[in-house]
């Protein structure tokens, strides 16, 4: 009988249809799914530290508001992401007990800081760009609830690249120091971001774990790195000569016969380095999760409390 | 300045500081559905201030700070930002320090209710723009009380610590809770001229609100003094809360004043 | 026997020589002196907090130093007056319990905000001027200890007075805002300056209780309340005038036949509300007191573990 | 900026940056000696930061930022009050949320026992105005470490919260510590001209101290990663508590740019 499950599973997979989460699925998928969709929801909790730094100094009115309402979106996307991780049988605290352990990880790219409010325009713009170019695949991912939640975060972050890059463009059209700022902020984001996509597929910095070729076989990844990476590259090579900024990489060139751009490699050891918890906000960045969650304990207890009595009134 | 623009300032900058304050709450939450939530209610209010800055620099140029030439910050922008401390006309209430969860729905829950009640009202004014901001201010503040309202009820009867804190909390918010019923100059000439209310009007209404929900959270009202006697937020003379505030909220804005956002 | 120990009492009192903590002494005396100085400790503490406002704003480094120190000076101050009362037997953590729970007073000016770095150099002046009035009769005050530590904070209170009216000295000298700075922190602070002295001693508005004639015949009061603030106004109109600010009393002018200015009187309705509890700062006033002291807790407790750990481990 | 100038702007910040810091323990600390203790050391290094900035200034005074025409401010402030953050040189440590008193007290530790070691070199520098400044911030920093130190042993030996809340304030400052001892290109500069040292070459020294302390205690070195690589304050990259705290910090006086104080 486990044969013909294993078998219906491979069929499901082979036709690139969903897994749903009553469908039986071998342990590793669903522990290989579970770990992937808490690493995103926990990428998307973290990542609101970086950006909501910004908010009580926010230099308009209108830019505050943008801003706000994209980082409660990110908890939006926290928040469906922990509910497809439920449909697994794993619970929210769990999953934040694990992020507050480092028993499970988060886009590197949070362990930088944000210095200035050009940083808030460049993640938009940069990260956001970077994580549509690996989420957009992950709409059609093979497990049902991860699938859905993505095409309606994809969505979103679209939403949110155009408004950071519109934010930079208005930026380029103001004073100088403004246009410094700019190109300050892309100089210090724009190799984090290509480290986005992890390390290379070959050659002496692959991931030997392998989790690649596993990921993309079972349709929960769909591309590789490198290849997901040089399409970030290719398409953001043109917005920076739109916004008229450089990027830091003197080997940027296009190359005619790829019909892609070439680039240089990040410093992989620094991305090792932010990777083994060493990155210059690794550290703070658990500790205000940490912080967070344990000061809100009593308000969780006393919510799971009311509603226990609630339910015994209600039963008299 | 004119009395209406006076008078869109001083709830404009109500709705801007106390949304600044909620806007703290991001990320530091006790759970992402209150992450959420908080973030929400301080948009709306956001959302509230830039409406009414808005009307009040339609209504009487003179209330916006003079930029240097060739500044492309737009009136509303020129208020919050620009603005000195004594030129705020927020009450105090709406300065202090967020404080734990339970002193951040003791102030909500005040807050909301009385402003739901002087929203309400001022969807009548006789200023169009007013009315309308109002009409549309309803709808959110009527969900922001409700929240301050559920969750005030919960942590009142879900366990011994929460209640202690609620109710400490609740102390804590309470000696600056009377500045919003107590009438400015500002308020009483609006309510006169029709586009504004006397808040001392409101009292009653919104203080049969707050005792149905500390009745039904069984807590009782707290008996400490008020903060301080006379208008004070009104008339610009704020607390000590409200100069770290600025500091922060104004310096990047500040450090650009010709910038283009 | 009772009746010899009260006879040499009166007899030191008669003599204006000092009372020493071995020293015999009526119950209502010592309740009376620990009152009182209990009351000026807890003014000393609570002072830090509107003045302690501006450490982190202060505008330069110089004044940023002198406040500072003048802070500090003021935890010197505390400490010397709480010890003080020990020799009388209460302790620390009774006053400041009842400091806390509002059982014991502060004085009523450290109830009202300090809005502006004027604010810091008017403090000097006109609050610490009420003050040394006040207190400079105090160092002869009967009660040993409390005279010895009043000489001590009377020589650093007349250093702080100076060192404020330096601060306005030279704002005024700066720029036309720095000027209207100083003026605007001038019309909020004279009033509650003249409040310092307490209520009018003879009148509607003077103190039912009578601590003033018991304490004048104790020699723990040396002065009158009106008589103070007769000295006060005196001492600070010239000084106002060669600071080049007006003091906001329409009623101020010069008796040639009193050899004294008149002055008018302060809204006394206010000083009742504000020693009622409600001054513009006084819940503030408390509760930070109240977090501080409660955040400090678990270290004066480690600390007295430690103490009693060690004296064990010596006895081994 | 010349070599010297440079190094002194450096440590100049640090003593800056955490004097502000120690500052806002006033009127918060568990008990009245404590507050008067850590605004002694906040004096202290005040102090040390004034002669620094005005040595840097001195030095080169290309360093210190173009005033409007008029302005009597002079150049410590200046330096202190008018650079923008990415100028600011001293290391993120110092920069960081004071937490509670444990949290503090760790990096009291850490610091002085760092500082102690640089200053007592810096005695011999081939700088005269170095070494003198040295000569004085010895013995205070000597006060400091030996306060910070009996209250580390007082802590990790008190109750098993106080143990707790050390061993924890031990490990939330231990990842950013690195970053005193990484020498930067100004560091290495300095040491090859005489007049500062490399912090590389103190390392030892330092470690020897702080183990001492940590097996007094009966604590463990925290096992947690160092926050970032490279010299990162040092360069300017500062960490996300910096803006906060200039934004607060300057802006009095920089409302204020002609100002005398």
């Amino acid at each position: 009988m486990g044969d013909t499950l294993e078998a219906d599973f491979e069929h499901i997979i082979e036709r690139h249809e969903r897994i749903e989460p009553r469908d039986w699925m071998p342990e590793r998928y669903r522990a290989t799914v579970v770990r992937q969709v808490a690493q995103h929801a926990h990428s998307e909790i973290i990542g609101m530290q970086p950006e909501g730094n910004w908010l009580t100094r926010a230099p308009s009115l209108r830019r505050k508001a943008i801003l706000l309402a994209k980082v409660q979106d990110e908890a939006g996307h926290g928040l469906y992401l922990y509910s497809a991780c439920e449909t697994l049988g794993v619970t929210r605290a769990e999953l934040t007990e694990k992020l507050i352990s480092g028993k499970q990880k988060y886009s590197s790219i949070f362990n930088y800081p944000t210095l200035s409010y050009a940083d808030v325009g460049t993640i938009g713009w940069l990260v956001d760009g970077a994580a549509i170019c690996n989420q957009v695949p992950l709409c059609r991912t093979s497990y049902g609830p991860y699938g859905r939640a993505m095409i309606r975060i994809c969505k979103e972050e679209s939403f949110h690249q155009r408004q950071g890059y519109e934010l930079l463009m208005t930026m380029m059209g103001g004073t100088d120091e403004q246009r410094a700022m700019v190109q300050e902020s892309v100089d210090r984001f724009w190799w984090p971001a290509l480290m986005m996509f992890g390390p290379p597929d070959t050659g002496d910095m692959a991931s030997p774990t392998g989790h690649t070729a596993q990921s993309m076989a079972w349709g929960i990844k769909r591309d590789t790195n490198d290849d997901l990476r040089q399409k970030f590259v290719d398409m953001s090579v043109p917005q920076a000569e739109a916004l008229g900024v450089t990027l830091p990489d003197p080997a940027l060139t296009w190359n005619a016969e790829r019909g892609h751009y070439d680039f240089g490699q990040p410093d992989w050891e620094e991305f090792a380095a932010v990777i083994a918890g060493s990155g210059p906000c690794n550290a703070q960045r658990i500790a205000h999760r940490k912080r967070a969650h344990d000061e809100g304990a009593w308000v969780r207890e006393a919510a799971t409390a009311f509603a226990a009595r609630s339910v015994v009134e209600e039963d008299r | 300045p004119g009395a209406l623009a006076a008078y869109c300032l001083m709830l404009g900058d109500d709705a801007l500081i106390y949304a600044h304050r909620l806007s703290e709450w991001t990320s530091n939450a006790p759970d992402l559905e209150d992450d959420i939530a908080l973030a929400n209610i301080s948009l709306d209010l956001l959302g509230q201030a830039r409406l009414l800055l808005a009307r009040a620099a339609a209504a009487d140029p003179g209330v916006v700070p003079t930029m240097p030439e060739g500044s492309p910050v737009p009136a509303e922008d020129a208020l919050a930002f620009f603005r000195d401390e004594a030129a705020f006309r927020n009450v105090r209430f709406v300065e202090a320090d967020n404080g734990d969860f339970a002193v951040t729905i003791a102030r909500l829950l005040l807050f909301a209710t009385h402003r739901l009640a002087l929203l309400q009202r001022l969807t009548t004014s006789v200023d169009p723009v007013l009315a309308a901001v109002a009409a549309k201010g309803v709808k959110e503040v009527t969900y922001h009380r409700d929240y301050a309202g559920r969750w005030f009820v919960t942590l009142a009867r879900g366990t011994e610590e929460s209640r202690r804190r609620l109710v400490a909390g609740l102390g804590t918010v309470w000696p600056m809770y009377a500045e919003l019923s107590r009438p400015c100059e500002v308020e009483v000439a609006a309510a006169a001229q029709g586009f504004g209310v006397d808040p001392a009007t409101l009292a009653d209404e919104v203080d049969a609100v707050v005792e149905h929900v500390l009745a039904t959270a069984g807590v009782d009202r707290p008996d400490v003094a008020p903060s301080g006697t006379g208008p004070l937020g009104r008339v610009g003379q704020h607390s000590e809360a409200m100069g770290p505030l600025l500091a922060v909220m104004q310096v990047v804005a500040r450090a650009h004043p010709k910038g283009k956002w």
